[in-house]
C-alpha cells in the first residue's frame, strides 16, 4: 500500500507552522498581533490579555444583550398556534386535488401529471365511464415518496391537481401515506 | 474530629445514594436485547464502526510530565499553607503565641514566601524554556 | 483485541498501535457531530496529535448520475436540489445553463436578474449556515442559533418564492417557474439592510473573539500550490490566494454586470477561510442591492415553446460559484429526450481530497476547525 | 462519636457565633445524630438520620434540577428562544421528566469494558460533592461540619474528582471516553494548582483556614469582602478563581473533556440511564459547590452587604447563583479552546500570575494597605 | 480524642481497609485496579492520621498522596502498558523474595512493638496543628525547620528540572522549534 | 435477570384501587418519557438541515425538552431519520439503533427515509424505506417536511408513548420485508382488477343511459393556451480568455496530429470564428495521455493548474476517459478525451494515472474505477472510493444490470 501522497510536491511537513504577519486584505485590522510567532513579555502578559478579555467582553455584552431583549426572542410555537399559522400561497405541503361543490373534479385523465413526475408518485388510472369515455378511475397518490418538486402541477393543462398547503402529515402508519386524490371517477 | 465523621457520614451517604440509585434503576429499567439478538449492542461505540484497535491505547507521555509539574506544585503548597496561615497572626500583638514565634516578622515571613516562590519559579520558567509545557 | 497490530486499514500508509509506537487509530464519522453529515474520517493519532487521515466517502452515495440517465432533462433539475442542498439554487442554475447551452434557450432579462438575486441570497443563506455550524464546531453554540435565525428569514423569502425551504426546483431553461412574490424586493433590501449590522455583530461575537482567533489562526494551512493541485475552488481556494471565482472570471448569467470584489486570503489558514466567507457575504449583499435597484420589468420565463433536447453527440458545459466553489455540469447527449451521461463536479470532492494536506500535523480539535471551514455537504460530495 | 470533650478549636468557633449559635438547626440533627452511639435512643436516631438523609438528597437533587433549568431556560433566552415549556409551568418540570427517564433507562454495560471501574466511577463524583457540600456554611447557624481546616480539605477533595474521569472512562473501553479522560485528568491537576494559590491568597490574607471564620471575618458592610478588602489582588484572585472553577467544572470555554466535536461526549461516552445521569447530576451540584465557595471566600458567603440586613443563607444563595449565572452565561457565550491552548493558559499565564499575586497580596497585607 | 468504644472501632476498620487494600494492590492482576486499591489503603492511613488528631498530615495525606500520587501512578499505569490485554506473570524470585521482604518487616515490627507504648490517642495534638507547624517550618533557630524548609524549595526546583530532564531525553529532536511530524521512531 | 416494572400491576392490582395506582405510574412514567425525548445526533442529507432548524431558535425543539441531542447512541432515546438511508450506511445505523438502551423510538422523516422516495426507480444504492432496516415508530412525508412538520412527528411519538402501559409493554414494530416491486405496475395491475369488474357492472347499464341522455358530450377539461412569443436572445457573455485558436496553436506547435472531438477537419479561420463558449476538447491516445495532461500543466502560455474533474463516459465499445483542466491565470478552459476499449471478453480497461500531477485526480479516478470499472495504472490507491467493498459490478456502466437492487422505471 502506497500514500495517496506520494507524489505531492509539497510534503505536509515542510509547511509553514505559523502565519506571516501580513493575513490578507480582508483580515479585521482590531487586533492584528500574530499568536504563533514568539511574543515579547508585554505582548504575552499585558497586551494579550487585555485585549482579549475585551473582545470576549464584547461577545458576553452580545448574548447579555439578547438576554435582557425579551423582544429578540423569535419562537413561534407550533401546537399552540395551529389557528394561526399560514403558509405562504406558493407552499408545497402536499399534491391535492380540489373538488367542486358536487364533488367534481378536473382531472381528464391525460396521464401528463404521471409522465412528468421523476419519483412514479402519481398512478393515473383510467376507465371506460357510462358513455363510454376515458375518464379518470382513480388517481393513486404516494405521498410516502413524493419530493413535492410540482413539476406534476405545471404538467398539469387543466389545473386539476395544485399544492396543497397542509403540513401535518406525521404518522404511525405508513400505508395511509398512499392517497386516492379522486372521491369518485371521472367526470361524465 | 467530629466533623471528620459527618462528613465519612455524608460520604457513606454520597456511595449509598448512587449505588442505590444506580441498583434500583437496574431493577426497574427495561430489559433490552442480549445475546444473538442484541447485535452489535455491547460493542464499544465508534461512530458505528467496528473499533479499529484496543481501546486502552498507550498514550503519550506529555500527561505524564504534567503530572509531576503538578507534584512539585502540589507538595510546594502543603509547605505554603502553614506559612500563610501564620502571616497574619505573627503581626498581632494581642495574639497569643507560642514560644517558637517570638522571632518571625512578617517581613521575614513575605521573604522566606519570595524566595521560596521565586525558586519554584525558576523552576517553572526552566520547564517553560525547556518546553515541558508544551502540550502534544 | 491484539496488542500488535499488524494489520494497516486501507489507506493508510503506516501502521499504528502496537507496542512499539504510541500511535493508534480512531474513527470520526459516519455518525459525528463534526462531520457534517456522513463523512467517515479514519484518523492516525500520535496522542492529540493528528498524524494522518483517510477520508471515507459514499455514505450517502445515491446514484444521482446513473438516475439521470433515465430521467428527462426537466426531471433531473429536481435532482441537482438534493446535491449541494445548500446552494440548490446554484446547482439548478448549473443545470439549467447546460441545458440552455445545449439546446439553445435564451433567457429573458428579468429572469437573469431574478436569478441573480436569488442566487446571491441563497449564498447569503448557506454562508450564515456555515457560520452557525463552524461556531458549533468551536464549542459556541448560541452563534449556531444567531446564524440560523438569520438564515430563517431569508428560507422566509424562499418559501414565499417557490413554496419550499430546501428543495426549490426553482429554476427552469429559459427562466424561472414563477415571478417575484408581490413586496418582495423592498423585503431583500430591508434584509441586505439588516444584514449590514448583523454582519458587524457576528464579527464581535464570533470574528473578533480571541478563543476564535487562537483556535483558527495559523491552523489548517493549505499552500496555494497545494489547493491547486488538489483542484480546490471557492472559499477555500481563494482563502489559499488562488484568484479565480466563476463569477468574475467566466461570467454566467449576468454577472459581469454588477460591480463585486472577490475576497482573497494571504496564508490559507482556518482564519482567513472564516474571513473570506464573511466578506463573501458583504460582496452578495452589494450584488443584491445593485440587482434589485436595476431589476427590470419583463417575462420571468422564456415564451419559446420549451425543447429541451441536446443533440446528439453534443456536451454541454456549464461552471457556476455555488456556496463552496465550483460546480460544473457535464452533460453528454445521444439526442434522446435523456442525457446519455450527466457528470456533476463537486467543489468539496476537491475539499475533502485535501484534508490530509490540510490537517495532518495539527491536533484533533483543528481537525474540525479545519472541516468546519471547508463547509463541506457530504451529498454533494457522494452524489 | 465520643462528644464529652469539645475540641478548644472548635468551641472557638462556637463562641465566636455565639449570637447566632443558640441553637443550630441543621448542625444539630447531625450531631444529635453523633451524640447518641451509645445508650441514645435507637428511634429517634434513625428518623434523624433518615431526615437528613432525605434532606441532603433531595437538596442535591433539587439543587441539581434548578440549575439544569436554570440553565435550559437561561440558554434558551441567550439564544433567542423559550427553552422548555411543555412540562409543567415554564417547564419547570422539565428536569424531573429527563431524571425520571434517565432513573427508567436502560442501563448496560458493554462487553469489553472493565466492571469495576465502570461501576466506580459514578460513584465518586457525587461522593465527592456531598463530603463538600458537609462544610459550606451556608448562613450563621446552618452548617453541618466545621472542620479546622476546611479549605485544604476542599482542596484535596477537589482534586479527586479526576479520578472518577480516570478510571471511568479507561473502564469503558472506549478511545473517546479515554481522551477524554485523560484530557479532564490533565485539566484538572493543572488548574487544581491555581485553584489552590487562590486558596492560599485567602488564607495569607485571613489568617484562616476554616470556612466558617472566614465567613465571620468578613462581617460588615461590602468592601469587608476579600474581593474588595484586598485592593486589585483580591479580584484578580477573584477571577482567577472563576476561570480555574470553570474549568475544574469542565464547563465550556474549558469543556475540551466532554467536547461534544470531537470526542463526541468524551468520558461518558459509553454511560447509558442512571450511571450517566449521575455524573449529570454530580456536574451540576459541583457547580453550585463551586460557586458557593467562591461567595464564601471572596463574595462574604452568608453575610448581607451592608450591617443593617440580616445575615443569613438567602444571601448565599444569591451570590452563588450570581457566580452561576456567570457560569451560564460563558457557556453559552463562548467557544471551547483547545487543549494545548487550555494547558498553556495554565502553566504560561495563570499560575505565574497567580504566584506573582500572591506575593503582592503579602505585601499589601504586611503593609497594612487593606481597606 | 479520647479513646473510646468508637475510636477503637475506626481504628480497627481503618487498619482492616489499609491492610485489605493494601493486599489487593499486591494481589490483583490488573495495574490500574491495584492502583486503586493503593487509593484506598492510603485513604485508610489519613483516617488513621485523622483519630490521632493530626488533620493537617491527615488532609496533606490525600492532597498530595491520593491528589498527587495515586494520578500520577494511574497516569504511569495508563501510559506504559496495555492494561486488560497484558498482564505481566511474576516469576517465583519475585514471589520468594518480596515474601521474604514482608517477612523481616513483620519481624521488624513484631520486635519493635513490646517496647513500644502505644496508643489510639494523640498524647500531644498542638504539635501538630497547622500553625504549630507553620512556626516550626519558618523558626531560623535550632530548634526550627527554616533551614530544611529552604533547602525543600531547592529539592523542589531539582526535581522540576528533572522533570524538563526527562522530558527533553524523552524527545531528542523535539527541543527545537519543529513540530515533530513524522512521530517518533520506533 | 431480575425483576422490572412488570412486577408493579402483580403487586399493584391486587390491592384495592391498585388498577387505579398502575394507570397513574403508566401516566407518570409515560409523560416522562415522552416529555424528554433525547434525539441521536444523525442526520445524512437535506432533512437534516431541517432537522437543525427544528432545533434552531425559531422553532425550538426544546420546548419538547428534545434540544438535548446526544452525539453518543448510550444516551439517546430517538433517532430522526433525517435523510436518505443508503445501503453503506445501513449497516452503521443498525449498529447505532442496536447500541441505544431501552426504549428507544425511531422518526423517519422525510420521503427518502419512508420509502426512497425519489431514489425508488433505477437506483442501485438506496435502501427503499428506512424500516426494512430499523423499526419505524413514526413517518412524516416531505421532501423535506418543515421544522412544523417534525414537531407533529414528535407530538404523535408522544401521543404513541402515551398509549403504552406496563401490562403491555411496547413491541417495536416488526421490519417491512415488502418485496420492492415497481409499486406503479403493481397499482396498475391490481387496477385492472377492480376496472374489470365496474366494467362489467356497467356494461349492462350503458344501452339504457345512452337512451337516456343521446345529446352527451364528454368532459374535455379548460385547456390551458400556449402563447409562443418571440424568440429570446443570449445575454452576451464577455470572457477575457485566451482564444481557442491561440490554445490549438499552441498545442499544435508540440502535438501536432492531436485533433478537436468533432472538429477534426477544422481550418484556422473556422476555429478564428468560434465563440468564446467553445471549450477545446482534444482527443488524445493512451500513449500520449499524460505526456499531453503534462504538457498542458507546464506550458508556461497555457499553464493549465486546476484540474476540474476527472470524468468518462460508457460508449458501449470504449470509454472515453476526460480530463477537464482550467487556467486559473489564462482564465481559458481545456478538455482532453482519452478512447479506452473494452469488450465483454475484455473486462479490464486501463489507462495512465495523472494523480502524479495533480494530487485531486486521486480521488476522481478512484471514483471511475469505482463507477465504470477503469483501472489507472501507477495510482497509490486504487481502491472503491462511492461503494462498499464488496458491491459486484460498476453501475454507471451502460450494461450494468442488479434486479437484487434495482427497480427498474416502468415508464
Amino acid at each position: 500500500m502506497t500514500t495517496p501522497d506520494q507524489h505531492q510536491d509539497t510534503p505536509p511537513q515542510n509547511r509553514p507552522q505559523s502565519r506571516p504577519q501580513n493575513m490578507g486584505a480582508f483580515t479585521p485590522e482590531a487586533q492584528a498581533e500574530d499568536t504563533c510567532t514568539k511574543p515579547s513579555f508585554y505582548a504575552y502578559f499585558i497586551k494579550r490579555p487585555i485585549v482579549g478579555a475585551f473582545s470576549l467582553l464584547t461577545g458576553m455584552g452580545i448574548t447579555l444583550k439578547t438576554l435582557c431583549n425579551v423582544t429578540s426572542t423569535v419562537t413561534q410555537e407550533y401546537p399552540e398556534n395551529r389557528d394561526t399559522l399560514t403558509m405562504p400561497p406558493a407552499f408545497r405541503g402536499q399534491v391535492i386535488m380540489p373538488h367542486d361543490e358536487e364533488g367534481e373534479h378536473k382531472c381528464t385523465a391525460c396521464t401528463l401529471c404521471e409522465k412528468a413526475c421523476p419519483n412514479g408518485t402519481i398512478s393515473v388510472l383510467p376507465m371506460k365511464n357510462i358513455a363510454n369515455k376515458k375518464v379518470l378511475g382513480k388517481y393513486i397518490y404516494r405521498f410516502d415518496q413524493c419530493t413535492l418538486c410540482s413539476l406534476c402541477v405545471e404538467a398539469c393543462p387543466f389545473d386539476a391537481i395544485r399544492m396543497g398547503n397542509d403540513f401535518e402529515h406525521a404518522t404511525v402508519d405508513k400505508d395511509s401515506l398512499v392517497m386516492v386524490l379522486n372521491e369518485k371517477e371521472g367526470r361524465l | 474530629m467530629e466533623s471528620y465523621s459527618l462528613i465519612g457520614i455524608f460520604a457513606i451517604l454520597g456511595i449509598l445514594y448512587v449505588g442505590g440509585a444506580i441498583l434500583v434503576s437496574r431493577i426497574l429499567g427495561p430489559k433490552g436485547a442480549t445475546g444473538e439478538a442484541a447485535g452489535k449492542k455491547f460493542q464499544p461505540y465508534e461512530c458505528g464502526i467496528d473499533p479499529t484497535g484496543s481501546a486502552r491505547i498507550q498514550f503519550r507521555i506529555g500527561y505524564y510530565l504534567f503530572a509531576l509539574v503538578f507534584m512539585v506544585f502540589d507538595v510546594e503548597s502543603l509547605f505554603l499553607f502553614p506559612c500563610a496561615k501564620i502571616f497574619n497572626a505573627v503581626a498581632s500583638p494581642d495574639s497569643t503565641l507560642p514560644e517558637a514565634a517570638a522571632n518571625i516578622g512578617q517581613g521575614q515571613i513575605l521573604i522566606e514566601l519570595l524566595v521560596f516562590v521565586s525558586i519554584l519559579g525558576l523552576g517553572l520558567i526552566f520547564a517553560w524554556r525547556k518546553k515541558v509545557l508544551e502540550w502534544e | 483485541m491484539d496488542l500488535v497490530q499488524t494489520e494497516i486499514p486501507e489507506g493508510f500508509t503506516r501502521s499504528a498501535g502496537g507496542g512499539h509506537t504510541e500511535e493508534y487509530y480512531l474513527n470520526m464519522g459516519p455518525q459525528h457531530p463534526s462531520t457534517h453529515g456522513v463523512l467517515r474520517l479514519m484518523v492516525r493519532l500520535d496522542g492529540e496529535t493528528v498524524k494522518e487521515i483517510v477520508p471515507h466517502i459514499g455514505y450517502i452515495h445515491r446514484s444521482i448520475e446513473k438516475m439521470a440517465e433515465s430521467q428527462s432533462l426537466i426531471q433531473n433539475i429536481h435532482l441537482t436540489d438534493r446535491l449541494d442542498y445548500l446552494s440548490c439554487h446554484m446547482t439548478n442554475l448549473g443545470l439549467c445553463l447546460a441545458i440552455e447551452q445545449g439546446a439553445d434557450v435564451g433567457v429573458p432579462e428579468r429572469a437573469e436578474y431574478i436569478r441573480i438575486i436569488v442566487c446571491e441570497l441563497q449564498r447569503i443563506q448557506s454562508h450564515l449556515l456555515w457560520w452557525g455550524c463552524f461556531a458549533m464546531d468551536l464549542g459556541a453554540l448560541t452563534a449556531f442559533l444567531y446564524g440560523f435565525d438569520e438564515r430563517e428569514k431569508i428560507t422566509d423569502l424562499f418559501e414565499e418564492l417557490c413554496g419550499a425551504r430546501l428543495t426549490m426546483n426553482y429554476f427552469r431553461p429559459g427562466g424561472c417557474v414563477s415571478d417575484l412574490p408581490n413586496e418582495f424586493i423592498p423585503r431583500i433590501l430591508k434584509i441586505c439592510e439588516h444584514m449590514k449590522t448583523t454582519l458587524d455583530e457576528y464579527d464581535n461575537l464570533v470574528s473578533k473573539n480571541m478563543i476564535i482567533r487562537e483556535r483558527t489562526q495559523g491552523v489548517g494551512i493549505l499552500s496555494k500550490e497545494r489547493a491547486l493541485s488538489h483542484g480546490c475552488t471557492g472559499p477555500v481556494a481563494r482563502a489559499s490566494g488562488i484568484n479565480y471565482d466563476v463569477r468574475k472570471d467566466e461570467p454566467y448569467g449576468i454577472y459581469n454586470r454588477f460591480d463585486f470584489d472577490v475576497p482573497l486570503g494571504a496564508t490559507g489558514d482556518c482564519y482567513d477561510r472564516y474571513t473570506v466567507r464573511i466578506e463573501e457575504m458583504r460582496q452578495s449583499i452589494r450584488i443584491l442591492e445593485q440587482a434589485c435597484k436595476d431589476l427590470p420589468d419583463g417575462d420571468f420565463r422564456s415564451k419559446e415553446k420549451p425543447n429541451y433536447k441536446i443533440p446528439k453527440d453534443e456536451h454541454s458545459f456549464s461552471s457556476v460559484e455555488t456556496a463552496r466553489g465550483n460546480f460544473s455540469t457535464y452533460v453528454v447527449s445521444d439526442g434522446g429526450k435523456t442525457p446519455y451521461r450527466i457528470k456533476y463536479r463537486s467543489p468539496n470532492f476537491s475539499h475533502i481530497g485535501a484534508i490530509n494536506d490540510m490537517a495532518s500535523g495539527y491536533k484533533l480539535a483543528d481537525l474540525v476547525t479545519v472541516l468546519a471551514t471547508l463547509d463541506p455537504v457530504i451529498p454533494d460530495i457522494d452524489r | 462519636m465520643d462528644t464529652s470533650t469539645h475540641q478548644p478549636v472548635q468551641q472557638s468557633v462556637a463562641e465566636r457565633l455565639d449570637p447566632h449559635t443558640a441553637t443550630t438547626p441543621l448542625g444539630d440533627w447531625v450531631r444529635e445524630l453523633c451524640d447518641a452511639p451509645d445508650g441514645g435512643n435507637l428511634l429517634s436516631m434513625t428518623i434523624n438520620v433518615i431526615i437528613i438523609i432525605i434532606a441532603i438528597c433531595a437538596f442535591s437533587s433539587l439543587t441539581a434540577m434548578v440549575l439544569v433549568w436554570m440553565e435550559r431556560k437561561l440558554a434558551g433566552r441567550f439564544q433567542r428562544r423559550l427553552g422548555p415549556t411543555r412540562t409543567g409551568p415554564f417547564g419547570l418540570l422539565q428536569t424531573a421528566a429527563d431524571g425520571l427517564k434517565l432513573f427508567l433507562k436502560e442501563g448496560f454495560r458493554p462487553n469489553a469494558s472493565d466492571p469495576f471501574t465502570y461501576y466506580l466511577a459514578p460513584l465518586l463524583p457525587l461522593t465527592g460533592a456531598f463530603m463538600v457540600l458537609a462544610v459550606i456554611p451556608f448562613g450563621p447557624s446552618m452548617w453541618i461540619a466545621d472542620p479546622e481546616l476546611g479549605l485544604i480539605f476542599i482542596s484535596a477533595i477537589a482534586g479527586l474528582g479526576v479520578l472518577a474521569l480516570l478510571i471511568g472512562s479507561w473502564g469503558s473501553n472506549n478511545k473517546y471516553s479515554l481522551m477524554g479522560g485523560l484530557r479532564a485528568g490533565a485539566q484538572a491537576i493543572s488548574y487544581e494548582v491555581s485553584l489552590i494559590l487562590c486558596f492560599l491568597l485567602i488564607v495569607l490574607a485571613s489568617g484562616e483556614t476554616n470556612l466558617l471564620n472566614i465567613v465571620e471575618g468578613q462581617q460588615g458592610n461590602f468592601w469587608n469582602w476579600w474581593i474588595i478588602k484586598l485592593p486589585g489582588a483580591g479580584f484578580i484572585a477573584f477571577i482567577f478563581f472563576i476561570i480555574t472553577s470553570t474549568a475544574e467544572l469542565n464547563r465550556t470555554p474549558f469543556d475540551t473533556t466532554e467536547a461534544e466535536s470531537e470526542l463526541t461526549g468524551g468520558f461518558h461516552t459509553e454511560y447509558s440511564g442512571i450511571a450517566f445521569s449521575m455524573f449529570f447530576l454530580a456536574e451540576y451540584v459541583h457547580m453550585f459547590i463551586a460557586a458557593a465557595i467562591g461567595a464564601t471566600l471572596f463574595l462574604g458567603g452568608y453575610n448581607a452587604p451592608f450591617e443593617f440586613l440580616p445575615d443569613g443563607w438567602w444571601w448565599l444563595m444569591a451570590k452563588s447563583y450570581a457566580i452561576i449565572f456567570l457560569y451560564i452565561w460563558f457557556r453559552w457565550t463562548f467557544p471551547r479552546l483547545r487543549i494545548d491552548q487550555l494547558m498553556a493558559l495554565e502553566w504560561k499565564f495563570l499560575l505565574p500570575l497567580s504566584l506573582i499575586n500572591l506575593v503582592f497580596a503579602g505585601i499589601l497585607i504586611a503593609m497594612g494597605w487593606i481597606l | 480524642m479520647e479513646a473510646t468504644l468508637t475510636t477503637d472501632i475506626l481504628f480497627y476498620l481503618f487498619s482492616a481497609a489499609i491492610l485489605g487494600c493494601g493486599l489487593m494492590a499486591v494481589t490483583v492482576k490488573n495495574l490500574l485496579h491495584s492502583a486503586i486499591a493503593l487509593m484506598g489503603c492510603l485513604f485508610g492511613t489519613a483516617g488513621l492520621f485523622l483519630l490521632l488528631d493530626h488533620e493537617f498530615v491527615a488532609l496533606m495525606q490525600i492532597l498530595v498522596y491520593i491528589g498527587g500520587v495515586v494520578i500520577f501512578i494511574i497516569y504511569a499505569v495508563l501510559l506504559t502498558t496495555h492494561l486488560g490485554t497484558r498482564y505481566l506473570p511474576a516469576s517465583t524470585l519475585k514471589y520468594i523474595s518480596g515474601v521474604t521482604l514482608a517477612a523481616i518487616v513483620l519481624g521488624l515490627v513484631l520486635h519493635i512493638d513490646p517496647q513500644a507504648t502505644h496508643t489510639a490517642v494523640n498524647p500531644d495534638r498542638t504539635a501538630t496543628t497547622i500553625d504549630a507547624i507553620g512556626y516550626r517550618l519558618l523558626d531560623g533557630s535550632t530548634n526550627g525547620f527554616l533551614i530544611p524548609f529552604e533547602v525543600i524549595s531547592v529539592l523542589l526546583l531539582s526535581a522540576m528540572i528533572g522533570a524538563a530532564t526527562i522530558a527533553k531525553h524523552q524527545k531528542p529532536g523535539a527541543t527545537n522549534d519543529e513540530d515533530e511530524t513524522g512521530g517518533s521512531a520506533s | 435477570m431480575g425483576i422490572d416494572l412488570q412486577l408493579i400491576p402483580k403487586v399493584l392490582d391486587p390491592l384495592p384501587g391498585g388498577k387505579g395506582l398502575t394507570n397513574a405510574v403508566d401516566y407518570i412514567v409515560n409523560w416522562a418519557r415522552s416529555s424528554s425525548l433525547w434525539p441521536l445526533v444523525y442526520g445524512t442529507s437535506c432533512c437534516a438541515i431541517e432537522m437543525m432548524a427544528t432545533g434552531a431558535a425559531r422553532h425550538d425543539i426544546s420546548r419538547f425538552g428534545a434540544e438535548v441531542f446526544r452525539a453518543s447512541p448510550r444516551q439517546a432515546d430517538l433517532i430522526i431519520l433525517a435523510g436518505t438511508l443508503t445501503e453503506k450506511m445501513s449497516h452503521h445505523l443498525k449498529t447505532l439503533y442496536e447500541q441505544m438502551p431501552e426504549p428507544k423510538y425511531v422518526i423517519a422523516m422525510g420521503a427518502c427515509t419512508i420509502s426512497g422516495g425519489p431514489f425508488y426507480y433505477d437506483n442501485y444504492s438506496v435502501i427503499k424505506g428506512a424500516d426494512r432496516i430499523v423499526p419505524v415508530d413514526v413517518f412524516i412525508p416531505g421532501c423535506p417536511p418543515r421544522p412544523e412538520a417534525l414537531l407533529h412527528g414528535i407530538l404523535e411519538l408522544q401521543k404513541l408513548i402515551s398509549g403504552e402501559t406496563i401490562r403491555q409493554p411496547r413491541v417495536p414494530r416488526p421490519l417491512n420485508d415488502d418485496p420492492m416491486i415497481d409499486r406503479h405496475s403493481a397499482d396498475a395491475a391490481a387496477w385492472k382488477e377492480e376496472d374489470k369488474k365496474i366494467q362489467e357492472e356497467l356494461a349492462g347499464k350503458r344501452e339504457q343511459w345512452a337512451a337516456e341522455n343521446p345529446d352527451f358530450k364528454a368532459y374535455k377539461g379548460e385547456r390551458f393556451k400556449n402563447v409562443s412569443g418571440p424568440k429570446m436572445g443570449h445575454t452576451p457573455v464577455e470572457r477575457s480568455c485566451t482564444s481557442v485558436a491561440d490554445i490549438c496553436a499552441a498545442v499544435h506547435d508540440k502535438f501536432p496530429d492531436i485533433p478537436l472531438y468533432n472538429k477534426a477537419e477544422i481550418t484556422d479561420e473556422e476555429l478564428a470564428e468560434l465563440s468564446p463558449q467553445y471549450i477545446p476538447d482534444f482527443v488524445v491516445g493512451q500513449e500520449q495521455y499524460t505526456a499531453f495532461i503534462s504538457f498542458l500543466k507546464n506550458h508556461a502560455d497555457l499553464n493549465m493548474d486546476l484540474l476540474l474533474q476527472v470524468t468518462a463516459v460508457d460508449w458501449k465499445d470504449h470509454f472515453d476517459v476526460l480530463v477537464h483542466l482550467y487556467s486559473t491565470t489564462g482564465k481559458h478552459k481545456i478538455f482532453v478525451r482519452c478512447s479506452v476499449d473494452y469488450s465483454k471478453e475484455n473486462d479490464t480497461p486501463e489507462i495512465d494515472t495523472i494523480s502524479h500531477l495533480f494530487s485531486g485526480a486521486n480521488w476522481h479516478e478512484r471514483e471511475i474505477f469505482d463507477l465504470f470499472g477503469i483501472t489507472f495504472t501507477n495510482h497509490p490507491d486504487m481502491r472503491r472510493i462511492l461503494l462498499r467493498d464488496d458491491f459486484v459490478g460498476h453501475p454507471l456502466r451502460k450494461d450494468f444490470e442488479d434486479s437484487s437492487r434495482i427497480v427498474k422505471r416502468p415508464y
